[in-house]
């Protein structure tokens, strides 16, 4: 932290891991109340990843998002509100409650969706950016995935085409270690994913994904080899889910211990742990950021509460455009 | 089943998992693979504990790379196994279809019956659970075009325990489809429960005023609509299809010439899904029968939609199936 | 079509590159991708030349990867751009096909409204060239089940000629099936051939004794049937289906309310088939103008073999729609 | 040529190389007189690659092949007469005339199959072998396929299945540098195949696919590493087609120098002048065998001619087991 600009950019950064982690923990309550139903994926120990990499990213470029994407909503900017909205099925929702939880889209900040299918995203990422190539936009579209999305062809297909074509793709691989209940061992003949860069040509690196500096600083690097033309980019972000994959998740996979190793190296503390330490932040400050995130939580609660259902009348509008909404 | 064993309470869930079981102790050529079958314990627990008893060897976890792990269960079984892959759900299918309808319903043909593929795949499917458009589709009914496989639908803890076995016995690919809406199920089975016949649909609720042709969770649907249906006087006899391919033309029409009216219910898309071929099947098999048009309860034609009112107003209901019975039957 | 321009003597091919070139030339945001569509000229040439003439950033070779391509189609088409992704065949769209389903039919629903995807895949489609099981399917009846996507069977040089600008307009994702035995078919085409109406089914030849529902390759098939007939006094009313989602019911029940008979021919697989959810239909909306049921004539239910008499005796003929016909007015 | 062993070997591989040859001329003679019909690939230029592969093989190995693969399937051993009397469409075709050109398959010898969707079969290897690996067979499954076909999923999901489980399958890419007519630069951003091994973990490599002998040697060398139990192997023979994709290409994506400049590789040619160089074979040893093969493609010819057509009441004969047949 050696400016006040740094500073600032760092405890606003703490401040949206903050955000997500509250937002998260406030979701897994209003589960168990069964406010929020489906198919709930909590971001819980990863938010560096996403709070780092979208740092990098400028209001033009794209993203493509998982089904584990409120953290990534988030920290793009989508608003909270319309998130839990979306999530309570509430046309105020960012997808007029069609999607919940895993189908979070915004146009309004080019994020293209959750997508529940593993991988699925990856060639819609790859699509994106050859449409923002040929119109000649200078954008990066960065797509979010899992180590478990590493094994599917759709990784693979995708990752050729976009280094074929010289695409401006940011594969961003969160690797968490486990796919559902199944350890990377288990699912990789060859675990270092950032190496796999190389049966396509393309630039990778693998960065600490529980450490939101390194992060940005990895994804900024990235992010400026795509927007100086120079074709994709493999990130791989090591991180670690806190919580049980899903909401029915028993975790018969992984220690107790395990779990617990992992949490000393929280995103959240590290941070603060920094900020701490280079002075001039102390608890007191600490207490702030969490107030106001627990103001947006509530109030991203209450707009929820206070939605509205789509009219039933509507359920088939939207399969198709029509005149009026095309 | 057999006779006045003594029985156990179970579910569906756990009638799966005996089925696996037994299975696996009976022909060691039996071996179960898929997404988190083993360490996790099985998406909807069906198969936990069975790597503890049986070990990785028998109880594969498998990367996510659907394509290559149904295509490696189509070699397993051309190479003298009796595979079991589990694809997690039917929406993951999607990325295995080549292999299926290419390698696993094609090769006993193509090959001129030397080679064939003795394989079963099981996958959940179905939607019920806000998982919306992605993790909500209902396809065993349009699988059910593909000639080569048999498509099977346990709706009952009796079927849940008992179709796998002869699904391992026969010769060609087999898919069976739960519901995951009904892993829940619970209820008594014979504690000796055997295999059962999966070539037949079976009649599940008696009736002389309509024919409702059903299976798998919309099953249950259409026995509540005709126990509603009775208690106004209304008989309607209620079919569970169990088997998607080959149909059992017989029990439905046998029905349709006693009540005259069908209903079909299914919780796949209404154009192009099963009811449709129910439907245009009862045309040609039992058009004078008919007093009136053979009339389909299906879903609307939407990616399944999460918000639960929207869910719900997109699947068959038992409101919208009893709404269609009493029309039917006031008519003509 | 315009009235009294001059013609030109084309081709199904011809008919189908104009087309391109057509939309290529008059919106920039519209380019083709697709294996092979560049260098080797279209494995049924029908991007011949197009390469030259619009070069490498519009006429895209890609790697034989369809699930990605088909998904990079999708994200170019959220993008703003127009993308025309050719699938060689139908064959190898199962690889993509959840793109199709998850992505290109859903985005649009699933996002509330928020996106839509602008998207045109081409692909051939069909049997009759003795490309045995895997290279011979008719699955564009299996696709309609899809809510989401318009589905586009091209029969005539005026069709081949004339939907792909009113699919590139349709905000919406288009699947066009060409029949890969139409490709030389040879006519004559307005030499300022324009868009047709991708809403409407077409008669394409009057009669009053029954009613023959088709598209695609069997459509001709029909249409010699007809004329067959025709000789021995039977006049039956052909119908090019032309869309297969969203059906066009009124023209075909407008039909039967003329004929009161009616018989459906495709050459997908019989169960499942788009035939079935026509004779569902019928029997729904028009069951008390029948004078006898709806038949279907399709293929056999087998993965298409080889051999020519084979593969002749698994798809429909001239000959079974001419007995299937006369039998229906016989009768009833 | 150091033994008479050797010597021998070598005629025998000359002699398989020239019947593919020759019957591949023959196929091409007949499907112009439309005897034979569909598709038909053509496999010469490439022999050396299947006929130094099976001599690895040993009869209990398996073997998946790709729809080119004419010459595949006679290095295996599988009947001429069938063969021929397949593509005719007759029923003693060794597919009973259902599958054609593309889809030999033979259970005698374990030939898997033709398979006409590229990369279709190499999953079916995988199962294979797996199924092998669990009935303790000590045996190498062996999967042809292209260079097309390393850009599918199927390639990239099936090497890490494999590699993960420790499988016995040879994985056989047949670098010929197009698919169909796409350049491997079109194709992959990173067009040195058996670099692509390490992605997996597997051992890979490359050979000259023009030379049986160094083929030969590879292939051995690959199946004793698998039957070791060290797991798959990925190996590239680098070949080149002489003849177009099929009876259809006007190979408008290829130079006839570059095809000429490749005909200078002969395989065929290659292994006769090593031959003639090392002594004790000359012209008139190579019209005996030029006259034995010639003999087999007459009478592969005369078979298929004499056959008979499966009585169209069997149409759905095979779909489902019967009885009788399973
Ligand atoms: C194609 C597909 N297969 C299976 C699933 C079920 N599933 C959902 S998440 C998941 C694990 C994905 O792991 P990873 O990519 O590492 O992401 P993470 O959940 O760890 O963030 C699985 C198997 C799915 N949604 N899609
Ligand atoms: C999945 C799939 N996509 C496309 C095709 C059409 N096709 C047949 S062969 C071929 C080229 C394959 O090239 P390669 O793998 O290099 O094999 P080669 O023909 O050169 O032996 C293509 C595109 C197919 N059969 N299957
Ligand atoms: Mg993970
Ligand atoms: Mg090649």
């Amino acid at each position: 932290m050696n400016s006040t600009i740094d500073r600032e950019h760092a405890i606003d950064q703490l401040r949206m891991m903050l955000l997500i982690r509250r937002f998260e923990e406030k979701s897994a309550e209003l589960y168990s109340a069964s406010k929020i139903r489906g198919f709930l994926h909590l971001y819980i120990g990863e938010e560096a990843v996403a709070v780092g990499v979208m740092a990098s990213l400028a209001p033009e470029d794209g993203v493509v998002a998982t089904y584990r994407e409120h953290g990534q909503a988030l920290a793009r900017g989508v608003s909270a509100n319309r998130i839990m909205a979306e999530m309570y099925g509430k046309q105020e929702g960012c997808s007029r409650g069609r999607g919940g939880s895993m189908h979070i889209f915004d146009a309004a900040t080019r994020f293209y969706g959750g997508n529940a299918i593993v991988a699925g995203g990856i060639p819609l990422a790859v699509g994106l950016a050859l449409a923002e190539m040929m119109r000649g936009c200078n954008t990066v579209t960065c797509c979010f995935f899992g180590d478990g999305a590493v094994a599917e062809g759709y990784f693979h297909e995708s990752m050729n085409l976009a280094a074929l074509w010289k695409l401006p793709v940011l594969f961003l691989c969160e690797n968490n270690l486990y796919a559902m209940g199944t350890a990377i061992r288990y699912t990789q003949a060859a675990p270092d994913i950032a190496a796999k860069g190389a049966a396509y040509g393309m630039k990778a690196t693998a960065v600490d994904g529980m450490d939101v500096v390194a992060v940005e600083g990895a994804a900024r690097a990235a992010a400026d080899h795509i927007r100086k033309g120079n074709g994709p980019y493999l990130l791989e972000c090591r991180t670690y889910r806190f919580r049980p994959h899903s909401m029915f998740d028993t975790e018969l996979y992984r220690t107790r211990d395990e779990v617990n190793q992992w949490k000393k190296r929280d995103p959240i503390d590290l941070l603060a742990r920094r900020l701490y330490d280079t002075g001039g932040f102390n608890d007191q400050d600490m207490d702030v950021l969490e107030q106001s995130v627990a103001v947006e939580v509530e109030a991203a609660v209450a707009f929820a509460e206070a939605g509205t259902l789509e009219p039933v009348e509507d359920l088939t509008r939207f399969v198709n455009s029509e005149r009026s909404d095309a | 089943m057999s006779k006045q064993s003594a029985t156990v309470e179970t579910s569906y869930r756990e009638a799966l998992k005996e089925a696996i079981r037994e299975a696996m102790t009976r022909d060691e050529r039996v071996f179960l693979m898929g997404e988190d079958v083993g360490h996790y314990g099985g998406c909807y627990a069906v198969s936990k504990g069975l790597l503890a008893e049986f070990g990785p060897e028998r109880i594969r976890d498998t990367p996510l790379s659907e394509s290559a792990f149904v295509g490696a269960g189509i070699g397993a079984a051309l190479g003298g196994m009796r595979p079991i892959v589990e694809v997690m759900t039917v929406n993951f299918s999607l990325l295995a279809l080549d292999q299926i309808m290419n390698n696993a319903a094609t090769i006993r043909h193509m090959s001129g019956g030397q080679f064939n593929v003795p394989l079963v795949i099981r996958m959940a499917t179905g939607a019920g659970k806000q998982l919306a458009a992605q993790h909500a589709h209902s396809l065993e009914g349009w699988y059910a075009h593909i000639p080569g496989i048999r498509i099977l639908a346990p709706a009952t803890l009796e079927d849940a325990r008992g179709m796998l076995w002869p699904a391992l016995l026969d010769p060609d690919p087999v898919l069976i489809f739960e519901n995951n809406t009904l892993y829940n199920l619970e209820g008594t089975l014979p504690e000796n429960a055997v295999a059962v016949d999966i070539d037949k649909a079976k009649v599940m609720h008696t009736g002389n005023d309509l024919t409702i042709i059903s299976y798998s969770a919309s099953l249950f649907k259409c026995l509540d609509a005709a126990k509603a249906l009775s208690r106004e006087g209304v008989e309607a006899e209620v079919i569970d299809l169990r088997t998607l391919r080959p149909l059992d033309d017989a029990t439905y029409l046998a029905s349709i010439a006693k009540t005259h009216r069908a209903l079909i219910v299914d919780e796949g898309w209404r154009s192009g899904g099963i009811s449709a071929e129910i439907s245009a099947r009862i045309m040609e098999q039992a058009f004078y029968e008919l007093d009136i048009p053979v009339e389909r309860v299906c879903s609307a034609e939407v990616p399944i939609p999460y918000a639960r009112h929207l869910e719900e107003a997109a699947l068959p209901q038992v409101d919208t199936i009893i709404a269609a019975a009493k029309r039917m039957v006031s008519h003509g």
